[in-house]
């Protein structure tokens, strides 16, 4: 088989199987056959992730992980997940049963609807939206009206604060978010993403025409994951859940399968987020150099995906959690201006002659206001090595 | 700048995560059902009682004077004292303990009942592994689980119980003048044995 | 496809809900909430026309309800914010207690 | 008649109606959300989607969420002051259930006496991200840059009036 052919496999198999159906089911047989393989690949990616992310984060601890149930404990969420179904699903006396109940189920709604619009591999995606981007950010923003309802219907005060944070947080980074993502939008001129991906899939000598590899798609990159971290309420910006202040934060009354199906929601986005990163600054599912082009498109997705999770991973285990004002204070006196400046920096680079005056200008443009910005936040600060007293 | 104290973190967690593959001196876990760690001398879990010779009931060294029922903090400690007595580990009469239950669900480990008891009955034990699936009958210990046997104690805590013997043998000396029921004396040599192991 | 009437018609019913609950609801962050549903109503009507007008490439029902949903937004931000400020002062939401003009 | 828009209408109908009916508050705002994803919805069924997925993305993630933090500042800490009384057959909400009827039914009877029309083109034109930013850049730039100012002083205004005044603040 040639490497194009391996490469279309799923496409032509969809092709192939829809062939035998009838031209009256053919719409309905085209949409399970397309979005049966997305509810069976990424809950089983969650599965994966989660095992992972343990044992990685034991490593980083200098502890085992877990390594009991299978080989390696490989075999640990399918513990994990009897175990959640077998537990008795508590829901509080007083908590408004109908929102209580909706809103886990509209977290995860939300959270699979968004890979709709995701390329995963060369011609794969669901629907190929001609705004795409703009339904990804819509979609994402039920997140937080599911997580008000959860934290409002449980009538406990934790789940309340916790909601509350979680969503004044969400709203801060949502901003930054979209706006590290405007950056792309005016160097593509499109708002598909299939279209984005296939626009950085050119190659000049081996080097990938990837967003990420000038001086605006480099920062919108790190901007855009630092606030992906803070959407999807992963350490270190993961006080909504707090367990040392609020226990759980807006889950805390949730038990059983609900609770599992959090946590599938929350990494579902995480997912989802890493995989726009993916699509709209390392080039989708396009090769990181031209010899390589005859690895599967699919592939090369699901392989930079690993390598985002890896690194949400790492950045879990080493910084510890943000306090409130910190937070907030960082999304707009920090995210929310560089941002600003580097939608300025895009416009710039798509109107400057291209050449080495063109890059040097243009990671200035972002350098300098970046030292200035850092320079502002750690003034009156004393930055120095904690030295600990003990109590006498 | 912003941002070298987050790469320099990074980097620690870095070298720790590919550091527990390479070196075995960072990896401390022990895997606890196959292996435990080495037992440390002073280390202490619950109280039991201390018993001289091979039969508890006859040996037992409590004469339930019921001090560390009235000490214990938690009121974990329940006695009942015995209508008769019997000859104690120094050779007088007293009473035993018709019933002697600790509540291990209730006991905080504070050893208070150990310092206050002045007959050496009350021992703390260092066994961690008391896990049970009833809550109720199997963590309330009664006489018979709470009893161990010198030789156990020297096992566990050498040093402290070699002092407990002799002590307990200077006493036997003092006592020793009088005479003494026919019943003591396979205790007192079984004691004095104890003390000498 | 749909005829026109029966978007006019949703319009219409949509307008009249917000219209009901804007009159009879007491609290006033839920008056808000009616009046939204009115202007949403309105966007309905401009997007059907756009689609079923004469000359749909121009765009214009669309731009105009690109407007009028950000001036929706920033009629919500300003109302809720005048809520709080009158909530301050009152200490109450209900628009039936909220009778005097001086704060 | 096609099944979304049957769909989409049902949603937005209930949604919205039972935004308007319902006691508690939070359980409005919920309702409207969903009741203004269904005229998102309607929007997609007559093609335009860059309005259909503004409208979500402001009125779901934003006007919701900021109506719920209003609520939550205001008396969210009662629960039982959310709830509001059963007053159904009160003159006041008497007279504004007949006046909102006499308006539909004229609206009603306007929109069905209206002329059958079909659409001039079959397939929807393209309005997507890149047609209006095109149009808002060229035929709309002073209307973009007035709604721009507006946005502007509706932000520093509604943060000025939120804030509580000096002497409250001591």
């Amino acid at each position: 088989m040639t490497p194009v052919a391996v490469d279309q496999i799923f496409v032509t198999t969809k092709h192939l199987l829809m062939g035998y159906v009838p031209a009256f089911w053919q719409p309905l047989a085209s949409a399970i056959l397309s979005v049966v393989p997305v509810l069976v690949v990424f809950p089983a990616l969650f599965a994966v992730t989660t095992v992972l992310e343990r044992k990685g984060l034991g490593r980083i601890q200098n502890r085992l992980g877990p390594n009991r149930v299978g080989p390696f404990g490989f075999l640990q969420p399918a513990a994990d997940g009897i175990k959640s179904l077998t537990k008795e699903d508590v829901v509080p006396r007083d908590a408004d049963k109908v929102v209580h109940f909706l809103a886990p189920i509209l977290l995860v709604l939300a959270s699979f609807i968004v890979y709709a619009v995701l390329p995963i591999g060369r011609n794969m995606v669901i629907a190929d939206l001609n705004s795409g981007l703009l339904f990804f950010f819509a979609v994402g923003s039920m997140v937080e009206l599911a997580v008000f309802m959860a934290g409002w219907s449980s009538r406990s005060k934790y789940s309340l604060l916790g909601a509350m944070r979680a969503v004044a947080q969400m709203i801060s980074y949502e901003i930054p978010l979209v706006l590290a993502a405007v950056v792309v939008i005016m160097a593509a001129g499109s708002l598909s993403l299939p279209a984005i991906a296939e626009m950085q899939s050119g190659y000049t000598w081996i080097w990938p025409h990837w967003y990420v590899l000038t001086p605006w798609g480099f920062a919108g990159f790190v901007l855009f994951m630092i606030s992906a971290t803070a959407e999807s309420n992963r350490s270190p910006f993961d006080l909504p859940e707090g367990e040392s202040e609020i226990i759980a934060g807006y889950y805390i009354e949730y038990s059983g399968f609900k609770f599992a199906l959090f946590f599938l929601g929350e990494y579902l986005g995480m997912f989802a987020t890493s995989g726009l990163a993916i699509t709209l600054f390392l080039g989708g599912w396009s090769a990181p150099f031209s010899f390589l082009t005859w690895v599967p498109s699919y592939l090369w997705f699901f392989a930079k995906l690993l390598v985002l999770i890896a690194a949400f991973i790492w950045v879990r285990g080493t910084f510890p959690r943000l306090r409130m004002d910190q937070l907030m204070g960082f999304a707009w006196k920090f995210m929310l201006p560089m941002t600003l400046v580097n939608v300025v920096d895009a416009g710039l680079w798509h109107f400057m002659p291209s050449g080495v005056v063109r890059g040097v200008v243009c990671a200035a443009v972002i350098v300098i206001p970046f030292a200035l910005f850092s320079r502002r936040a750690q003034e009156g600060k004393k930055l120095q090595i904690r030295t600990y007293r003990y109590a006498e | 700048m912003l941002g070298v104290g987050v790469l320099k973190g990074l980097v620690e967690t870095a070298r720790n995560f590919f550091g527990s593959y390479v070196s075995e001196e960072r990896l401390t876990t022990l895997q606890y059902p196959e292996e435990t760690s080495p037992r440390i001398e002073a280390s202490r879990s619950f109280p039991f009682l201390v018993y001289d010779g091979s039969d508890w009931q006859q040996g037992m060294r409590c004469v339930s004077c019921q001090i560390c029922e009235k000490e214990c903090p938690p009121k974990c400690i329940f006695i009942e004292k015995s209508p008769d007595k019997k000859p104690d580990a120094v050779g007088k009469m007293q009473f035993y303990p018709a019933k002697f239950d600790i509540d291990i669900s209730v006991c905080m480990s504070c050893q208070i009942c150990v310092e206050v008891c002045p007959f050496d009955a009350i021992k703390m034990d260092v066994d961690y592994n008391l896990s049970a699936t009833n809550r109720f009958s199997d963590l309330l210990l009664d006489k018979e689980r709470l009893s161990k046997s010198n030789e156990y104690y020297h096992e566990i805590h050498p040093t402290e119980a070699a002092s407990v013997d002799a002590d307990l043998a200077a006493a036997r000396e003092k006592a020793a003048p009088k005479p003494a029921a026919p019943a003591t004396a396979a205790v007192q040599t079984a004691g004095t044995g104890g003390a000498a192991s | 496809m749909t005829p026109l009437n029966l978007f006019l018609l949703l319009s219409a019913l949509l307008f009249s809900i917000g219209l009901a609950g804007a009159l009879t609801r007491r609290n006033a962050i839920l008056v808000l909430i009616g009046i939204e549903l009115m202007l949403n109503a309105a966007n309905i009507n401009l997007i059907a026309f756009w689609r079923f007008g004469p000359n749909p490439e121009a765009l214009t029902g669309v731009m105009f309800a690109i407007f009028s949903i950000s001036v929706a937004a920033a009629e919500a931000a300003v109302g809720l914010a005048i809520i709080l400020a009158v909530y301050r002062h009152n200490k109450t939401t209900n628009l039936n207690q909220i009778d005097t003009l001086k704060g | 008649m096609s099944l979304f828009f049957l769909i989409t209408a049902a949603i937005a109908i209930g949604g919205t109606l039972a935004a308007m009916t319902r006691r508690n508050p939070i359980h409005c705002i919920l309702s409207l959300a969903l009741g203004l994803v269904g005229v998102a919805g309607v929007y997609l069924a007559l093609g335009a989607q860059f309005v259909g997925f503004t409208q979500i993305l402001v009125y779901v993630g934003a006007v919701a969420i900021l109506a719920t933090f209003a609520l939550m500042m205001t008396q969210g800490h009662i629960v039982s002051a959310l709830i509001e009384p059963r007053r159904a057959f009160s003159r006041s909400s008497v007279s504004g259930f007949v006046t909102a009827a006499g308006v539909f039914s004229v609206l009603g009877w306007a929109a069905q006496s209206y002329r059958p029309l079909t659409p001039s083109t079959q397939q929807a034109p393209a309005a997507g991200a890149k047609e209006v930013g095109v149009a808002l850049m060229h035929t709309y730039v002073l209307p973009l840059e007035v709604i721009g100012v507006l946005l502007t002083a509706a932000l520093i205004g509604a943060v000025v009036i939120a804030l509580p005044s000096e002497e409250e603040r001591s």
